[in-house]
């Protein structure tokens, strides 16, 4: 077993890898940008080293800084985490040319999957089923044209080296298709340095379903259930549960053996996710591979009772799977929410800044993965996922209990986070009856928040509150004379910017 | 003591007096009888005839908000005796505005020069944070009497970016 | 089900009992005493009622004022938690005279299962295995010689009103009987009131282990595999486990029979415990029914992914058991240890006082079930149990590890807490190898903390941060001169006296 | 700045000097270089030589403790200026000495009376907390001079309960 791991994370993610490390008593060494010299994972670490300015490109995603900390710090393997450097077949190589153990799958696997056209071609000689569709570039208009006569309009154009929406287009008619072809081309060389577009039939109204995966590196790979991610924002995941409320045991074997296919087609080796789109008929269909841990891993680890980075650095070192397909033991339900730094009364705009007052849930059936606490100032420069909330019960009706329990207790100041929207999806019928897709998100939001009858108790409450306040802690004081005229500002228009592809 | 408050925009006198270790209070005339306790900082307990309040408090750059539970009321606490002044700055149309950074993050671009015209809801400058970029549009139309904001620099919630008059 | 359920209790248990209300959308009603305005039972509840002040027998144990409070508020149910009122048969009785639900068995269960003897009577008809003795009280030290004759000493002399190790006396030889009976008595009639005193064969090195069951109000009983429990200290538990590192699923099943028999015996309902004590040769044999939610019920929740306060209230309402025997799933492995507010340096004395900092710990596999808060001065009327820390892990090796990562993240300043004690039993080889019996944490406390090699570094460091924390937060200027000679009294000599049965 | 630490009973000599946004400390005539930034009240990040400490304050009524990971220290801060006074009270063997509260209680009994002799060891007063008693007892064989703890009172911890010289 090694001694000693590097996490080239931040945040919460690189927090969980440490308490995995220490629990398994394994050193480890944090890596830093100049703005996080304050955060949690500094301080959880064992040692921590600078390796550069705010900007990502500068910091957390220098392969070179990171591997000359991991040779000064005598780390044995480096844990990636989710985005940054986990799914950068170069970077794995690297590590593997200084000696020091990536903890993921190989170079070879992770390029495999990192073009969709390839995964598509490998998957199809698997006998993978696969969305209708070609799987490979499209070279002309014309080849277009002529594959979505076979399998139908509406198609889907996507960009092989693609993800988080990007050089994706909706063609509903023939005379739309060249147009789109071009806009798609043209935005995927931009995002991706790679025009290359491929086109498959659009499943309409899908649900987005996706396999834990482990292999070992002695030819033994498992499935470990389901989870539902159809609850998602501009192809943010927001929501995840386990196991999926249409996924019956004969499903879940079904898919589980075809994700191991797919693994074992890609030689693949520690843990992954095999992506599914399902149909209104629960056909499901290989979309991709995601060759890293997943942020929403936990509610895997609640209804197996495993815990999936302890066994991916056992598989790292060199052991065999601890455990067979039939070992694993599928009960209850889990739900998880992502906490994000953002606006829900502002459309959702990031909320960087610092928390005066956290009051995070606990008790039964919560567990609370944060990178953040009381009195941290949460940086400009990065994602806006703060935490992750993760709710266990004996069924899905006690999960969704329990989450919308802690909710309640859940407490953030100072900055904006979604946990408002938590308690609308949680309250709302159609969720509570699984009736999901991946338009489920858009359309609740268009709903408009419904504000229920004007808090006659809750505002006399407020008002007796601030006078209180101003009494028996001064650091209310009467507010100054005039506010600011800015606060129009709130509704201005944010545009994404290509969040990571880490939060998928 | 007498207080004006500002819940959500409306606003109501608050008496408090001191009574047997409790607080008896009049809101807008209705006599109420509070037990109070700050249970830590910005965390106060409140019991209203048996009812258990948790009452949270958030000072932002701009805004006191109060929350009842989940529930979140803009809250504004004056001195009566300075009451004349509460029309003061906000609400007034006329005037120069400011244009403030809703959050912090650093300022991408600068959209029109200064002393230029611009038109209500036209973008002045963008302000990224968190991989998302903000345009902060001007409240009115009129002209650019004063820009702040330099590109490449960060900002914090509430610093003025530019003025507009 | 109910609408509004009081919850005759404080501390942690209440906060528990509310979160599963609020789970199951039930409103709460909490009681209170003088010292407790602040505590948080009051601001998790949604109404709560001033009942006396801080001696318990003026507030918590005060049933009318408790029943005047569901009546005015229009509770439906009294949940009495653990401790206080919850084994009282009397107040189970009043509280169906006022037409209020009591949750939890029937006042005749209660009232069977009060008297040791009279229980020993009533398992002895029902088959269940006993210690070898009398089960009923002794008249004379003749019976008693004659008895302990036939069984074989040594013997032990048991209250029949007991508990908590008050009446009882070990016993070697003949010759001591007679003194030894005389003395058992007379401190069962000051502590109880109630001199009967009975005689059990002494079990040497016993394991204390119980059987979690429960039973619906229609005849349906299950049990929910044990707890290990035999890491006490004065008779107080400190730390429980389950499943038992000597348990097999086979002597599962044979105490989890023999504990529904039990419970059939006495014709009970709701939550209940059945305590044995094993031998070495794992022959297992009744010592009582703990006739209330324990404590430790966690462990058992984690084990098995029910909640056994919704269960608790689902039974009271009149429903039927939502499941069969066999529906019940043991997966893992999950051990608790009871964070109490007393000085481990100083032979455990309590330490109520005011917590300045902290900083409880998160994360996969824990659970932190607390009644506290930062800023919180813990009272000293009451017992010192803060707040329980629960490890989950896929086995007992992996919980280990997890509560020894939960404990290194987990701070408390202000108060002393016995956080090292579970540090140092969790690092212990005899506890990591399973080898424990009632005697177990005497002899590691009589063992000495092994205090290692001086920490030259930690030294160094903690010398630099005294004076980086002057300079950065001048909260801590250089000390006063002179320091108080009196801090001598911190060897001074504390007695138990009579802690709560509340806390077993 | 220059400091007298005492850790654990032993004293050291610490000077601070910052540099380049971190700390230059010599510590007993030792150099070391430390980052260090305050995380929360009571709690500072420090970095030394790549490794990562989490040190935490704990400030009571009587004593300064500071945890490294999940070790305590005892530690007393001193400006060197006053250095001469660190003999004063602590450790004096002659002289009145005081009878402090270990923790907060009740004091349940009194077991002498003013202007009895004691002897070491002797309990003098009976402190009740979490429904333990706790004897406190004379630290040495003389006379009590007084008794400032009466039957039925709250105590907090450090409180003085009798002098006994």
């Amino acid at each position: 077993m090694f001694k000693k791991i590097l996490i080239a994370n931040r945040g919460e993610i690189a927090v969980r890898i440490m308490r995995a490390c220490r629990e398994m008593e394994i050193a480890t060494v944090a890596v830093y940008s100049d703005v996080d010299r304050a955060a949690l994972h500094v301080s959880k670490a064992d040692e921590a080293y600078l390796i550069g300015p705010a900007p990502a490109a500068e910091s957390y995603l220098r392969m070179d800084k990171i591997l000359k900390v991991a040779k000064r710090s005598g780390a044995e393997a480096i844990h990636p985490g989710y985005g940054f450097l986990s799914e950068n077949a170069k970077f794995a190589r690297a590590c593997a040319d200084a000696g020091v153990k990536f903890i993921g799958p190989t170079p070879e696997s992770m390029e495999m999957m990192g073009s969709k056209t390839r995964a598509r071609q490998e998957m199809e000689k698997a006998g993978v089923p696969l969305v209708p569709g070609a799987s490979r570039g499209l070279q002309s208009p014309e080849e277009g044209e002529q594959v979505a006569e076979r399998i139908g309009y509406p198609v889907m154009l996507k960009a092989a080296a693609g993800g988080g929406g990007k050089g994706m287009r909706l063609v509903h008619t023939k005379e739309d298709l060249g147009s789109a072809l071009e806009a798609a081309q043209s935005e995927a060389e931009r995002s991706f340095g790679d025009s290359e577009v491929y086109i498959e039939k659009a499943i309409v109204n899908p649900r987005h379903i996706e396999m834990q995966v482990l292999a070992d590196e002695h030819g033994n790979a498992v499935w470990l259930g389901e989870r539902e991610c159809s609850i998602q924002r501009r192809h943010q995941k927001v929501l995840e549960e386990s196991p999926s409320p249409i996924v019956d045991p004969d499903m879940r074997r079904r898919m589980g053996e075809v994700a191991v296919r797919v693994a074992q087609a890609a030689h693949y080796t520690n843990a992954g996710t095999v992506e599914f789109l399902v149909d209104q008929q629960k056909n499901f269909y290989f979309l991709e591979m995601n060759t890293r841990l997943q942020v929403e891993h936990p509610v895997t680890e609640l209804i197996t009772g495993l815990d999936l980075v302890h066994l991916q650095i056992r598989i790292a070192s060199g052991e065999k799977l601890p455990f067979t397909q039939e070992d694993v033991k599928i009960r209850g339900h889990a739900i998880e929410c992502r906490i994000y730094a953002e606006d829900p009364d502002n459309n959702y705009f990031p909320s960087p800044g610092k928390i005066t007052l956290l009051l995070p849930p606990a008790g039964p059936g919560i567990r609370h993965d944060s990178g953040a606490y009381e009195g941290w100032t949460v940086p400009i420069d990065y994602d806006p996922l703060l935490a992750k909330l993760i709710g266990y019960g004996t069924d899905r009706q006690q999960a969704i209990m329990r989450l919308q329990r802690a909710l309640y207790e859940y407490f953030v100041a100072g900055i904006k986070t979604n946990i408002s929207l938590f308690q609308r999806i949680l309250h709302d019928p159609d969720f509570q009856a699984g009736r999901l897709d991946t338009g489920y998100l858009d359309r609740l939001l268009t709903k408009g928040n419904h504000v229920g009858s004007p808090q006659t108790q809750g505002l006399a409450i407020a008002a007796i509150a601030a006078g209180l306040f101003s009494v028996l802690d001064p650091a209310s004081a009467p507010s100054r004379n005039g506010s600011v005229a800015g606060t129009a500002a709130a509704s201005s228009n944010w545009k994404q910017r290509g969040r990571s592809e880490a939060l998928r | 003591m007498v207080y004006d408050v500002m819940v959500d925009g409306k606003s109501h006198r608050l008496e408090l007096e001191k009574a047997d270790g409790a607080w008896k209070c009049r809101l807008d005339g209705q006599e109420i009888h509070v037990d109070a306790v700050m249970t830590r900082r910005d965390v106060l307990s409140l019991l209203v005839d048996g009812g258990s309040y948790e009452i949270k408090r958030e000072q932002t750059a701009t805004d006191l908000h109060l929350w009842v539970g989940n529930t979140r009321f803009g809250v504004e606490l004056r001195d009566p005796r300075s009451l004349r002044s509460r029309k003061d700055g906000a609400g007034d149309e006329k005037g120069p505005k400011k244009l403030v950074a809703p959050m912090p993050g650093r300022i991408v671009r600068v959209l029109v020069m200064e002393k230029s015209a611009v038109e209500a809801g036209q973008g002045v400058v963008v302000v990224e944070a968190m991989k998302m970029q903000n345009e902060i549009k001007s409240p009115k139309k009129g002209f650019v009497q004063k820009i702040l904001a330099s590109p490449g620099a960060n900002v914090n919630a509430g610093d003025v970016l530019a003025i507009v008059e």
